[in-house]
């Protein structure tokens, strides 16, 4: 067994090595965090190795809401495949669907007109604000604060108001369809949602006032379930929790897809203890610094949903037929920035109008690989930080 | 056995009310309080005894409360020594010291009866029972003896019993004069400090040395 | 389609008989006849219930009262045990000393006093009197808290339930919990894991006949009354701990093994800071404390000295851990441990835990209202009282309200409940060895302290001398000021809540 | 860094290992022999010029009509730049610093028979899982890889399901997985 040498937890635990023990031995439990747990959110099962409260080993066990979605990918046509994106992280709808959709039209070649661009990028700013409050909220609910879960549900039924007004659905939108948007935004959507913004941006602050800076919320994260740069690029982890451990990498801004290049935002990352605007026990690549990325991102969302509002040009929303498009003999990877991470789609074409084969490489998938490396040698009361922290939705998960 | 585990909570709840009502009548030892004058603070000086405990309670009731309690805590130190599982032994130790508990309460001494709750049966039970749980002997465990010792354990008691047998009937037990047995924990406080002072120290100092070397013991090297 | 088989044995349909089923029946037929009429005027209701409830308890004292004084007689000799029961006086002798004392028909009248004299009658009254309080209490702390909980969270609360603001709405979980079929999981302790929730509730039921509610107010005034309680505190972790133990589940162990460690290292700090008070008044005796305090809030024990005020703070801090409420609540913490210790427990014996768990919030923000706040006093001074109104009916009515009286004990105890609840929904949860270390590297040494401040202080400053009275007057004003702060805070949030909870929330809000 | 030098790189040193480079395609690719595979990785990941560190994403191909198995290895370079203590968190000071920011694809072809790969876990950590699903989903064996085990079907689940001639199961533990209606009348 590897020993857990505990190199990083400054406080009560440091001289609390595994292997020279007293003859006080705490007997040794196999515990299930079971696939039904409140703490890891959806049906992730972590099988935990424990002694006394110390954690010697979580290996996550997945494949509980496996729906064998690209074995159905090599059956439907594109826009026949857009309603099960949505079903895959079912927090960001919209980002899925774009995923898909820009696949598919690179690999096809169809030119989406400059409207349906700004109507997606806005509406996948909107999801990406949307995912991160779930976010937000359920990260307070696991280390016990109720109230900032009801406040961000809040805010997020607003965005989902929006949704509803625009596609009809609230959760699984198939909004976003090969070739563009699937149908115009409503009259005065764009100054409803600029009324919303212009509520929701004093918001952030509130929480930062009731969580982010709370003492005990910060003796909780800070410190806890560290990750290193030269791990977070090994485990291939993308999104907040790459930038939480001060990678500067978000593909909006490294590789511009569609139009990000047009607008002017900036990407958190993660900063040591100290700096402006983080509390001194915090360390690069801790929970806390995952959490405050997500929450910064949410304010530079509603910076570039500004810009595309008063950029956004009039035309058609839909580059024409969507239906048997013929997929050329050639493959296709692209990746497009979601809320959780890189979301990939591998299009495979074989010159007929169904793909041969569809692969999603699913960011959660990639984040949660990495809970074993990092929960070994913490406590019990870190496993739900940690889980929250990397804030994994079990659809893409298991696909 | 089935139907008295189906109506088990008309059972307990009424054992509730029972140790409510006995817990209450055992206290009423203590004289209600006339409402006209109030005992004055306790002076400097040598307290005012407080007028004469009497049992307001007619010796029946009282007595019949003994041999509850009395009961109680002889068939839950049995259990404790037949019970195999760990925990029940807990439990019926826990039962033991709060029917001595309520002994003490019966007999007026209040002061004695809390401590005795505070200290066993919320300090030392809950550390013996946390001492259980942490020691690598899981738990579940089971204490089954073999019969070499059962027959060991028996001779002893029997010998242990004789003594005791033959100690409570020869020695003559000091009457109870029935006079001002209540003493107040002004009292209490004084004669730990001024006549009791050595012993109460050496004590303390003893705690302190079990303390210092259970933490000695437990501490990883 | 074929019909899975079901791995589990199917049960037939539970009947509820016995007293499950009787309270249900009872309960149906009572809310039929009684839903219009609570329906149509709630607030009055709940108001003059409140009322009716204090006055029905002083009239027993006033009649308990009135037997001694007038039918016993100051000067009879209390060892002349005569009559059947032990009763000191006969049917003839009650009949005349009511003639004397002008009491309107002694002949009718004599049967009713009759039982009066009887110790354990009176004792059975009063402790009916508390038996009733003590299963409001829980009910209500619950509906309150779900109240300010709601109204913390932008939201509203239970609104439906009986009418006005869901006033009933505990008492139908009360109801819809004793009918839930309370299993218990095989393999668990069968006779461990019914004898839980008692061992975890009957302590702090015991533990509210030792609480003094006024100064004649208490069932049994011991002079021993704190350490009963505390006795009474340190027992409830023992059911607590079996409950984990007995309904084998290792999350249950987990919960066991946590509250085990908070409760033992939580009550130490705690009955060091109960220490202070009775050091400054010199006796056990709760109603003794209580009347210490009687001459206005300068007098109240917090703002004796500055020990004593950190004392208070220390030993709500350490009360909040040993009830496991707000931010040490980590054996039934959801997110980890599922829900500790009461995992595996539904319906009538999980409601026995909750009941167990708010009477203890209840008798330990009680303790510090007692040892701290000035008991049963209301700030004003007691001078000013006996000024003014003489010593009839109802100036001692009016004393009892608006001077010294149990409104005052419970008004108080209301406002500690509150704090504990606006804790529990604004703060996250501790870890476990982040309490501990809590405990042991800053509450005891800042106790121990605390207590060496309090005895120095205590011994070498003169009472009334100058150092006295100017730290007395200081904390008074300190203690004033932060009350009215926190008063002027609600009305500010109650005045202008439109603008505070944001305009799309508030039209939706119901009754808002 | 354009696909066609990092090709030529690979080319100038493993020479024949590298079979195939299409480059022309709308996301270029190279396909390499799988004897060679796992130093090509390790020289892909630690030569100073391409610093390929981060595994993206390995896609299991079917290719029944020339009856091979492929996987596809998606790999990107992405500069490691902690932001220095000074730049404020969401502040314009953390701009990202290009490095060798490229995209690279590799396809490893192997026979349906005995489809075996070395595994590339100890080089990316990252590979450890895609491999497992790899291997779960499409029935390719990564020698030495630590954990060679299924990752979302259970445990004792035959046939691999994203196979194109994988034969529906009618019921698993006597659930059945499929309606009357497509007993009759089977789709594929």
């Amino acid at each position: 067994m590897a020993t857990t040498v505990i190199e990083t937890r400054p406080d009560v635990l440091i001289d609390f090595d595994k292997e020279s023990q007293g003859d006080v031995r705490t007997e040794e439990m196999l515990i299930n965090m079971g696939p039904q747990h409140p703490a890891t959110h959806g049906v992730l099962r972590v099988v935990l190795r424990t002694d006394g409260e110390l954690i010697l080993e979580s290996v996550p066990h997945i494949g509980y809401l496996h729906r064998c979605a690209e074995k159905i990918g090599e059956n439907l046509q594109p826009y026949q495949f857009i309603p099960y994106t949505d079903r895959m992280d079912y927090l960001a709808g919209m980002n899925n669907n774009q995923a898909y959709a820009i696949a598919i039209e690179q690999l096809v070649g169809i030119e989406v007109p400059e409207r349906a661009l700004y109507i997606r990028m806005i509406f996948a700013e909107l999801n990406r604000i949307a995912s991160h409050l779930v976010a937000f909220g359920t990260y307070g609910l696991d280390m016990g604060a109720f109230t900032p879960f009801l406040y961000s549900f809040r805010e997020r039924e607003m965005i989902l108001d929006l949704f509803e007004s625009a596609c009809g659905a609230r959760l699984t939108y198939s909004y976003i369809n090969v070739g563009g948007v699937h149908d115009d935004l409503p009259d005065k959507f764009l100054d409803v949602l600029l009324e919303y913004l212009d509520y929701f941006e004093p918001k952030v602050a509130e929480y930062n006032q009731l969580l982010s800076y709370n003492h005990i919320f910060v003796k909780r994260t800070a410190n806890v379930g560290v990750i290193s740069a030269a791990d977070a690029v090994g485990w291939a982890l993308t999104g907040p929790v790459l930038r939480g451990s001060g990678v500067n990498w978000d593909l909006r801004k490294s590789t511009p897809y569609e139009i990000y290049d047009r607008f002017e935002f900036d990407v958190p990352v993660g900063l040591p203890g100290g700096s402006e605007g983080v509390p001194q026990s915090v360390v690069v690549g801790d929970c806390w610094c995952r959490y405050m990325v997500r929450v910064l991102e949410m304010l530079q969302s509603c910076r570039i949903i500004r810009q595309a509002i008063k950029q956004m040009p009039d035309g058609p929303h839909l580059a024409g037929k969507l239906k048997n498009l013929k997929l050329p003999d050639d493959e296709i990877y692209v990746e497009i920035e979601n809320p959780r991470g890189q979301l990939g789609f591998y299009v495979r074409g074989d010159g007929s109008t169904i793909p041969a084969r569809v692969k999603a490489r699913g960011p959660s998938f990639c984040n949660i690989s990495i809970l074993n490396h990092v929960g070994s040698g913490c406590l019990l009361a870190d496993i739900p930080a940690i889980v929250g922290s990397i804030d994994i939705v079990m659809g893409e998960v298991d696909r | 056995m089935k139907t008295l585990m189906r109506y088990d909570k008309t059972i307990l709840a009424g054992l509730l009310l029972a140790a409510m009502a006995c817990c209450s009548a055992s206290a009423v030892a203590q004289d209600y309080p006339d409402p006209k004058e109030r005992p004055e603070r306790v002076v400097e000086g040598e307290a005012v005894p407080q007028d004469a405990y009497r049992s307001e309670v007619t010796p029946v009731v009282e007595s019949v409360l003994f041999y509850i309690f009395g009961g109680a805590l002889l068939l839950s130190a049995v259990g404790l020594c037949i019970c195999r599982d760990v925990v029940r032994m807990a439990t019926c130790l826990f039962f033991t010291l709060g029917s001595a508990a309520v002994l003490y309460l019966l007999l007026g001494a209040f002061f004695l009866g809390a401590i005795q709750l505070i200290v066993y049966a919320g300090g030392t039970l809950i550390l013996l029972v946390f001492g259980v749980m942490l020691t690598n002997k899981s738990p579940w465990v089971r204490f089954d003896c073999k019969p070499a010792e059962m027959i060991a354990a028996a001779g002893v008691a029997i010998v242990l019993f004789f003594g005791l047998a033959t100690m409570l009937t020869t020695t003559e037990w000091a009457q109870s004069t029935g006079e001002a047995r209540s003493t107040t924990v002004a009292q209490f406080g004084k004669a730990l400090l001024t006549t009791y002072l050595v012993p109460f120290e050496v004590a303390s100092v003893m705690l302190l040395v079990v303390m210092i070397a259970a933490a000695y013991m437990a501490r990883q090297e | 389609m074929t019909q899975m088989s079901v791995p589990w044995r199917p049960r037939g349909k539970v009947r509820y008989t016995g007293l499950s089923g009787l309270i249900a029946g009872f309960a149906r037929a009572i809310y039929g006849m009684a839903a219009p009429v609570v329906r149509a005027f709630p607030g009055s209701i709940l108001l003059g219930a409140i009322f009716t409830v204090i006055l029905v308890g002083w009239a027993h004292f006033l009649l308990f009262e009135f037997a001694d004084n007038h039918l016993i007689g100051a000067d009879s000799n209390i060892s002349a045990v005569r009559g059947f029961l032990g009763a000191e006086l006969t049917l003839a002798e009650i009949e005349n000393g009511l003639a004397v004392a002008g009491a309107p028909a002694p002949g009718v009248l004599q049967y009713a006093f009759y039982p009066i004299q009887f110790r354990i009658v009176r004792d059975l009254l009063s402790a009916g009197g508390i038996l009733g309080f003590i299963s409001v209490i829980p009910l209500y702390t619950i509906w309150w808290e779900r109240k300010v909980a709601g109204r913390i969270q932008s939201r509203t609360g239970p609104m439906r339930v009986g009418g006005w603001h869901g006033w009933s709405q505990s008492m139908a979980d009360g109801i819809k919990l004793i009918n839930k079929e309370d299993f218990v999981p095989d393999h668990a302790d069968g006779v461990l894991f019914r004898l839980a929730p008692y061992v975890a509730f009957v302590p702090a039921i015991l533990a509210f006949f030792a609480l003094p509610f006024g100064t004649y107010w208490v069932f049994r005034e011991l002079d021993v009354a704190l350490v009963f309680i505390l006795a009474m505190l340190g027992i409830e972790v023992l059911g607590v701990i079996l409950a984990g133990w007995a309904s084998n589940n290792k999350w249950s162990v987990y919960g066991a093994m946590r509250e085990a460690c908070q409760m033992v290292s939580y009550e130490i700090p705690m009955g060091m800071a109960l220490l202070i008070p009775v050091m400054a008044v010199g006796t056990l005796s709760m109603t003794e404390i209580g009347n210490v305090q009687g001459d206005g809030w300068t007098s109240w024990i917090v703002f004796r000295n500055p020990f004593t005020f950190a004392a208070a703070v220390v030993y709500y801090v350490a009360a909040l851990a040993s009830c496991k409420r707000a931010p040490f609540d980590l054996p039934e913490s959801e997110s980890e441990l599922v829900s500790g210790f009461h995992t595996e427990y539904s319906g009538f014996r999980w409601s026995l835990f909750f009941f167990g768990e708010y009477a203890a919030m209840f008798v330990v923000s009680g303790l510090c209202v007692i040892l701290f706040l000035g008991a049963w006093h209301s700030p004003l001074p007691m001078s000013l009282a006996d000024r003014f109104l003489g010593d009839d009916l109802l100036s001692r009515a009016a004393k009892g309200l608006f001077f010294s009286g149990p409104l005052w004990f419970v008004l108080k105890c209301v406002w500690l409940l509150y704090v504990q609840i606006w804790i529990r929904w604004t703060l996250p949860r501790i870890r476990i060895d982040q309490v501990l270390y809590a405990c042991i590297q800053y509450m005891l040494p800042l106790m121990m302290v605390i207590l060496l401040g309090h005895t120095l202080y205590e011994l070498l400053v003169p009472v009334h001398g100058i150092v006295w009275t100017f730290f007395n007057i200081a904390l008074s004003v300190i203690g004033g000021a932060v009350m009215l702060f926190l008063v002027s805070i609600a009305c500010y949030g109650y005045l202008n809540r439109v603008k505070l909870v944001g305009w799309l929330g508030v039209e939706t809000l119901p009754g808002s | 860094m354009a696909p066609e030098e990092v090709c030529d790189i690979l080319k100038e040193r493993f020479g024949a290992a590298v079979l195939d480079a299409k480059l022309d395609a709308r996301r270029p690719y190279v396909v390499v022999d799988v004897a060679r595979w796992h130093d090509i990785a390790l020289f892909l990941r630690d030569d100073e010029r391409l610093q390929f560190n981060m595994l993206e994403c390995l896609s299991a191909l079917d290719l029944l009509e020339d009856n091979k198995l492929a996987a596809v290895y998606d790999m990107f370079s992405v500069p490691v730049v902690i932001a220095s203590a000074s730049t404020v968190v969401g502040g314009s000071g953390c701009k990202s610093t290009p490095l060798l920011r490229h995209h690279m694809a590799v396809r490893v072809e192997v026979d349906r028979d005995k489809p075996r790969i070395p595994t590339v876990s100890d080089v990316w950590p990252a590979a450890d899982w895609h491999e497992r699903e790899a291997f779960d989903m499409m029935g390719i064996v990564f020698d030495n890889h630590p954990d060679m085990t299924r990752i979302l079907c259970p445990d004792d689940w035959e046939g691999y399901p994203l196979r194109k001639d994988y034969e529906f199961p009618l019921e698993y533990h006597g659930i059945p997985a499929t309606t009357e209606h497509t007993l009759t009348n089977p789709k594929h």
